[in-house]
């Protein structure tokens, strides 16, 4: 899974494979932690905004 | 910013949250999931290899220890690979002079019955009921004690000759032992177990005045006629064989031996045979003088050997000018192929040609004995395929057959007797051998329970049994139990809780054959005299002794002329003395052979009362053997009648032998019963093979079950739908239907002896049994 | 139900809709959990027994299980697939829909990797198919692609739990669900991405078994042509099983939750992408056949052993696979609701027969010509362990339909 | 992705000796008498239970196979195939069938050996490996692997004993080797002679029908052998480009080993890989 695991072969495929399944999980966490932390600054700074929406 | 409970709580949430994410990305979590699984394998017995851990094999430095095999007749060298005192593995011994290197399934697996849970302990004394398994563990001292109160006290009131010993072999420094205790002692009773020897040491002694085995020269034939010989199924010594088979698989296609297979079934050995003549079972000696009468009547003999060297070929007249018939009138006159071809089943054609191909040939040889060997046999059948090996000249002859003697030891001092051990040995045997009915055979073994249940319950006051195990191995197993229960005192000597260990008295168990010295005389079937050593290769696993020594001890302690027969301090001492010179090559080597010995030339070879190979077997009338008509001296066919009524049980039982299968006293190990088909085996029932045309007369199909039923007994077992055998015919293996050992042996499927009775050869008094009447009924 | 007093636990509903008696509500999680129990029994026994409770052997190592995950696999394909037409196609009116179609993908795939847990002998080692990765396996692909593509529905699962009456209430949840709405697209996106893979993976998964001719398929790339056509029926056969569980849904709830356009949507897209695959799996199979001969495995004995004779290929591809086709491809079958569902039965027990033959047919069949053949059925234990996630599936869209606002047309449709 | 594994692997070991370890089981020789399956588990551990007549879940690396030629009586016909793993190489664009699909780099196929290996304590129990294994080598612990008491102590320290729930197979005594390689290593040669690593039913065969050695060394048994004109490889049209050849004279039984369905006897064109 990383490149310090043994049995890891620094080949193409490898390469590509590992390549795109990290850039999923990067995409994932960017998302997870770009809404959580816009969640938690509109609750901090504009708190009663929100609550006027509804 | 107002910093309120909710507002709080989310605050809370989220770094928590945040902190657990930001650990997932450590590889903290990769760590603790991995201490996870390890732990988790170790937290639980049922996850630590079976209750390895703790007790996982230790490394150690790696040895080899030579020895020999003793499981089967075979006699081969084995080499035992050993890690610091453990023995991890038995391997055949390279340049050893019977199996060079090979192995077969059952040596191969030796270990399982040297660690095995079967092991006895220690002494055992019986408590339950006999046949219980009930036994409390005693001393050597109580045990020793024990038998020699039981023998002492026979002995005092008269009835020595009422003990007797049940020994696998009579060669060899332990059965000489036993047969000495038994002289010393008073009896004339020992018995060996049955075995294809018994017959064929009577046709040699007969037809060529010889005493000794039969060696057969297989590796130089060239063409192998085998009468239902199990060539490569643990006939004679196996993996020699086997080896022998493959000597004449090698090679140019044009150049290599041809192998004939007569047998009503396609064993192993008739699948590899370049043909498979299948004939009614029991009609091989017909078979054998059909190919005499073509041999002869196309004057395809060796002229020279039989015109010089044989006697009652022709026919002759004695002194008094009476004329008797010779074999070549028998045959010519009664043997036709279309008479033959009546009798077995196959064409006359194939019988031309059978013979010829066999007269013609470079080396040929016909080899008898059924199976692996384990049953008597006919005589006559017997002499008839030795017949044919006599037409081509075949005797003591590269790629042919010969008397072979055993390697010589040092002799004992002759037993001195006293009154009792003199009249109690010269008393009738309780098997009937050597009597007048009898008067050539040596030892009947499957006839002292038929004796015993027919009027003479009390004849066996006490038994000893050693390497052997008659209890599941005698023909008519029911009528074995009957006189296994009339006897009183039952002894083993087994190391395994084998049939008869299990329903003995008291068992006194003997070392391993890995654990402890002995003489093995020449394998089986051996064309040169061998003789190797077992030697310890662990040390003792339990609390056993030498059989040799415990029975010397119970001789010793028995007193007077019966101690004084065993002047030797301990077994180990007796082999050594035994051994004389050839000591330190059997201590150092593990084997001696004589690698130069050849058969005597045919002028000197013969020691019958004509001094030639008899047809015409003159040594009847000498011992007194009562045969009834002329054709009687003469190979001949008497068809051997299976037991049964033909209305009642239409079909014939014929039992088959398998190499993965022991059969004989030793019980099959786990491995070798693993490595069992799918079609012989399934869970505990055994399969039985039917031809298809047969099955589908009673309505039985592949898999299903069925009630097998003989005169002697009935057992329910799964059919399998085999067209290699014979229409009308069933084969039953052999070397199941054990009751004892443990659940990887016992209570699986059928024991084929308790199926079958004996049936006695008229001049022998040997079981000539090849089979039995059954019928075979849906369930 | 009686409407006049709400449910003690109303509170937690959607705005403006009606649930049922919570009583009557335990007593149902209650009923589906009767069977919920046999099958974590069955999985204790799996797990603290070995596999020898089961009927697999070394001839098929794979069973029911894995056929069932294959399959359960397929028909989630509606998640991705409608999140596709959805998010990316831009297809509106699906936004009525597509929650649902997101509760039954985590539902399918957290059912798919339960039962790999019990599958696997070892199944506390399962993390080395990550750690120890062997990208040249289609499994671990699979693998990879399905923990990511999970992780994808629940984020697309996680904005409908906040979106829960009352958690909303709480400003760092409305927020998150806000803002990941607004990151759907992106998600979806990935999803797609990950969904194809897996799809495909799975059906490489038979098809690079070159040793065993039934399963074995030429292709493109590293990837064999069962590779594309898993990723068509996927998608073929996903919104089908959407409409049937939303039907399913409608029924016992006892009303409609959903408009009929919305469904005759799903089940239109679905009656052309099953032409297409039918289509491409004659050739397929054409090919196959000319292949497999090569290789000296004539088509009948594909086929010589029942219970898997020919019959299997015609019911796969006429029953299961032309007439759902033609249903679904003609507007007035479509119109008809039974009609419907009889054509969405068809389809997704196509894709289950599908992901049975390719797994279990194809170790069936026997390739040495000496290798006897072995029929194989799966015990109680297979089918109860595999039951489980199923029930536990339904345990959680009863939950999610009581308490989540899933069905955004719910209220419009049963107005009060 | 060959190719790419065997630049990595060259570049690892561009001083190795490298072998192609492989077998020659000669039919008309073989007997079936077993003593190939007996010696295997005896040497590698191989756990047994109470009832073993279960074939299909029975863990035997090697098994004798029993084929016939399906006539009837008296035309029928028997041999014997023993089957240890084939320790298939791939050709073309094919790797290894089971080392190409198992996901956690559990089987690795050895470009110093040739052998396919099997890691125990990394195999998880898919058992993908067994489904793209046509030859039905490899077997499932479907149980806890139990000895009576005492009979541990036969066991073999050079080979791992396996745990429930992972995969095993013939290893060609891959232990022998290693203990090989050091005591030549020891001597100071780089290269095996042939007779100082056999696989354990090699050694074992009474018969001797089963030859193992280097099939790229010419001076090795097996590199004559392999081209017998009766000589085949089982499933040869598959294209896995097994190590394991086998001989027999008799038609009917190369043609159940499927080499060359229906054509003539021409020997076995060796697939090498590049």
């Amino acid at each position: 899974m990383f490149p310090f695991a043994f049995e890891w072969v620094p080949e193409a495929t490898r390469y590509v494979f590992m390549g795109s399944l990290y850039a999923v999980l990067i995409t994932l966490i960017i998302i997870l932690h770009y809404c959580a932390i816009r969640a938690f600054l509109d609750m901090i700074c504009k708190k009663d905004d929100h609550n006027s929406h509804h | 910013m107002k910093l309120d409970r909710r507002t709080f709580i989310e605050i809370i949430v989220g770094l928590s949250a945040g902190a657990g994410g930001g650990l997932m990305a450590t590889p903290v979590n990769w760590k603790l999931m991995d201490d996870m699984t390890i732990w988790s394998q170790e937290l639980w017995p049922r996850y630590q290899l079976g209750g390895l851990k703790g007790r996982l094999p230790q490394q150690g430095k790696v040895t080899h220890a030579d020895s020999v095999c003793n499981l089967c007749p075979g006699g081969c060298g084995i080499t035992v690979r050993k890690v610091g005192d453990r023995a991890i593995k038995i391997e055949g011994r390279e340049g050893y002079p019977v199996n060079d290197g090979g192995i077969c399934p059952l040596g191969a697996a030796g270990l399982q019955l040297l660690y095995g849970p079967w092991r006895i302990p220690s002494p055992l004394k019986r408590i339950g009921k006999r046949g219980s398994g009930n036994f409390e563990k005693i001393s050597w001292d109580e045990a020793i004690n024990e038998v020699v109160q039981k023998l002492g006290n026979l002995r005092q009131k008269g009835q020595s000759h009422t003990v007797a010993c049940i020994l696998g072999s009579d060669e060899g420094t332990v059965p000489r032992l036993f047969d000495r205790f038994l002289t010393a002692y008073g009896s004339p009773n020992f018995i060996r177990t049955a075995s294809a020897e018994d017959t064929y040491e009577l046709a040699l002694g007969l037809m060529q005045g010889t005493t000794g085995s039969v060696g057969y020269d297989l590796e130089r034939a060239n063409f192998i006629l085998s009468f239902g010989s199990g060539l490569i199924e643990g006939w004679g010594s196996p993996v020699r064989v086997i080896q022998a088979h493959s000597t004449w698989r090698s090679g140019d296609l044009k150049d290599r031996a041809t192998v004939v297979q007569i047998e009503p079934r396609l064993s192993n050995t008739a699948a590899k045979a370049d043909n498979w003549h299948p004939i009614n079972p029991g009609t091989e000696a017909a078979l054998a003088l059909g190919l005499a009468h073509v041999i002869i009547k196309e004057s395809l003999y060796n002229a020279d050997f039989i015109e010089k060297h044989t006697f009652g070929f022709e026919d002759w007249s004695d002194s008094s000018g009476k004329t008797y018939m010779g074999f070549k009138r028998l045959v010519r006159t009664v043997y036709t192929p279309e008479a033959v071809s009546k009798i077995t089943g196959l064409p006359a054609k194939k019988i031309l040609t059978l013979a010829r191909a066999f007269a013609k040939a470079k080396r040929p040889l016909a080899v008898w004995g059924r199976g692996k060997g384990t049953v008597s046999g006919s005589l006559y059948e017997c002499m008839a395929v030795h017949a044919l090996n006599a037409l081509t000249g075949n005797i003591n002859k590269p790629g042919g057959v010969s008397a072979r003697p055993q390697v010589a030891t040092r002799s004992w001092p002759e037993v001195e007797r006293d009154a009792t051990a003199w009249s109690g040995s010269r008393r009738p045997r309780i098997d009937g051998a050597g009597s007048n009915r009898y008067p050539l055979t040596r030892y009947l073994p499957d006839r002292w329970s038929q004796v015993m249940n027919g009027g003479k319950a009390g004849a066996i006051q006490a038994l000893l049994v050693h390497e052997a195990d008659p209890y599941y191995t005698t023909l008519d197993s029911a009528a074995v139990a009957k006189a296994f229960d009339a006897i009183p005192f039952v002894v083993s000597f087994s190391t395994c809780l084998d049939e008869t260990a299990y329903h003995a008295d008291l068992i006194l168990p003997n070392h391993h054959y890995l654990e402890r010295w002995e003489d093995i005389p020449t394998p089986v079937g051996l064309q040169k005299p061998i003789l190797g050593m077992l030697r310890p290769v662990v040390s003792p696993q339990f609390d056993t002794r030498y059989a040799g020594d415990v029975l010397m001890t119970i001789a010793k302690s028995m007193g007077g002329s019966v101690a004084s027969a065993f002047p030797w301090d301990d077994y180990e001492t007796l082999l050594k003395e035994t051994m004389g010179d050839k000591w330190g090559t059997l201590e150092k080597a593990g084997y001696i052979v004589n690698e130069g010995y050849k058969p005597s030339a045919w002028s000197k070879a013969f020691g019958t009362p004509s001094g030639k190979f008899e047809f015409y077997i003159t040594a009847f009338d000498q011992a007194g053997v009562k045969i009834g008509k002329d054709v009687g001296y003469l190979p001949h066919y008497e068809p051997v009648q299976p037991e049964g009524n033909p209305a009642t049980y239409p079909l014939i039982l014929i039992p088959t032998e398998l190499m993965r299968l022991a059969d004989s006293a030793v019980g099959n190990p786990p491995f070798c019963t693993k490595t069992l088909e799918e079609t012989e085996l399934k869970k505990n029932d055994l399969f039985v093979e039917v031809n298809p045309k047969t099955a589908a007369d009673y309505g039985l199909s592949e898999g299903h079950h069925a009630m097998l039923e003989t005169a002697k007994g009935k057992a329910k077992v799964l059919v399998h739908l085999f067209e290699g055998i014979m229409p009308g015919v069933i084969g039953i293996p052999k070397g199941l239907g054990h009751a004892a050992y443990d659940d990887y042996l016992a209570g699986k499927g059928v024991n084929a002896n308790s199926l079958i009775g004996v049936v006695e050869d008229p001049v022998t008094g040997l079981s000539a049994a090849w089979g039995v009447r059954a019928k075979l009924t849906r369930v | 139900m009686n409407s006049a007093s709400a449910p003690f636990d109303s509170a937690l509903f959607p705005e403006g809709v009606k649930r049922c008696k919570f009583k009557w509500f335990l007593f149902w999680v209650a009923v589906v959990h009767g069977p919920l129990m046999v099958g974590v029994i069955a999985m204790l026994m799996c797990w603290g027994l070995a596999l020898n409770v089961t009927y697999l052997n070394n001839n098929y190592p794979f069973g029911l299980w894995i056929a069932a995950d294959l399959g359960i696999i397929a028909l989630g394909a509606g998640a991705f697939f409608t999140g596709f037409l959805r998010y990316i196609v831009n297809i509106d009116e699906l936004k009525n829909i597509v929650n649902y179609a997101v509760v039954i993908g985590v539902v399918c795939y957290a059912a798919a990797q339960g039962i790999l847990g019990v599958d696997i002998g070892q199944p506390l080692r399962g993390w080395f198919i990550f750690w120890h990765a062997n990208v040249h396996s289609m499994l671990t692909e699979v693998a990879f692609c399905i923990t990511c593509y999970f992780s994808v529905l629940c984020i697309e699962y996680l904005p409908l739990i906040l979106e829960n009456r009352q958690l909303n209430k709480l400003g760092f949840f409305h927020g998150m669900a806000h803002h990941l709405h607004g990151a759907m697209p992106t998600i979806a996106a990935v999803g797609v991405f990950l969904s194809f893979f897996h799809q495909g993976s799975l059906g490489g998964v038979p098809g690079v078994l070159y040793g065993r001719p039934f399963a074995y398929r030429e292709g493109f790339l590293v990837w064999p042509w069962t590779f594309f056509l898993f990723i068509l029926s996927a998608i073929a056969c996903g919104p089908c099983f959407t409409i049937l569980c939303t039907w399913i849904t409608e029924k016992c709830a006892g009303k409609r939750l959903v408009k009929r356009n919305v469904i005759d949507i799903l089940a239109k897209i679905s009656g052309r992408l099953l032409v297409l695959y039918l289509v491409l799996k004659t050739l397929d199979t054409v090919y196959w056949v000319v292949i497999a001969e090569k290789v000296g495995a004539p088509l009948s004995s594909f086929y010589a052993n029942q219970p898997f004779g020919y019959w299997v290929l015609i019911t796969e591809l006429g029953i299961l696979g032309v007439i759902p086709a033609i249903i679904l491809l003609n507007a007035k079958a479509r119109q008809n609701e039974n009609i419907l569902i009889i054509a969405c039965i068809l389809n997704c027990s196509g894709i289950f027969m599908n992901r049975w033959i390719m797994t279990v047919q194809a170790l069936a069949v026997p390739v040495m010509s000496f290798d006897k053949f072995i029929s194989y059925r799966p015990n109680w234990i297979e089918y109860a362990s595999t039951l489980m996630f199923v029930w536990l599936g339904v345990v959680v869209i009863m939950l999610s339909y009581r308490y989540l606002p899933i069905f955004p047309q719910e209220k419009e449709l049963n107005p009060s | 992705m060959k190719e790419v594994h065997h630049k990595a692997d060259e570049h690892h070991g561009a001083h190795k000796k490298t072998y192609k370890f492989g077998m020659v089981i000669d039919l008309d020789k073989c007997t079936g008498c077993g003593a190939c399956m007996v010696a295997c588990m005896a040497e590698n551990n191989v756990p047994f239970r109470k009832d073993n007549s279960d074939r299909l879940r029975s863990n035997l690396w090697m098994r004798v196979y029993k084929i016939s030629n399906g006539r009837p009586f008296p035309d029928l016909d028997i041999s014997f195939i023993p089957r240890p793993c084939q320790h298939c190489e791939g050709s073309g664009h094919h790797h290894t069938p089971c080392v190409s699909v198992c996901p956690a780099t559990a089987t690795d196929y050895s470009h110093e050996t040739g052998i396919v290996s099997q890691v125990y304590t990394r195999c998880f129990g898919c058992r993908y490996c067994m489904a793209a294994c046509p030859y039905h080598v490899r077997v499932f612990n479907w149980w806890d692997p139990t000895w009576p008491k005492g009979m541990e102590k036969y066991l073999n320290p050079d080979v791992s004993v396996r745990m429930r729930g992972v995969v095993e197979k013939c290893s060609f005594c891959y232990h022998r080797y290693q203990r090989a390689k050091n005591k030549a290593y020891a001597e100071g040669r780089r290269e095996l002679h042939e007779n100082e690593y056999q696989t354990a039913c090699t050694q074992a065969c009474p018969a001797g029908a089963i030859t193992f050695g280097d099939l790229k060394n010419p001076e090795h048994k097996v590199y004559k052998l392999k081209k017998s004109r009766y000589a085949f490889r089982l499933l040869e049209k598959l294209g896995t480009n097994p190590k394991v050849y086998y001989v027999s004279t008799r038609d009917w039984v190369r043609k159940a080993g499927d080499a060359y369905a229906g054509e003539e006897p021409k020997g076995v064109t060796h697939v090498t890989h590049a």
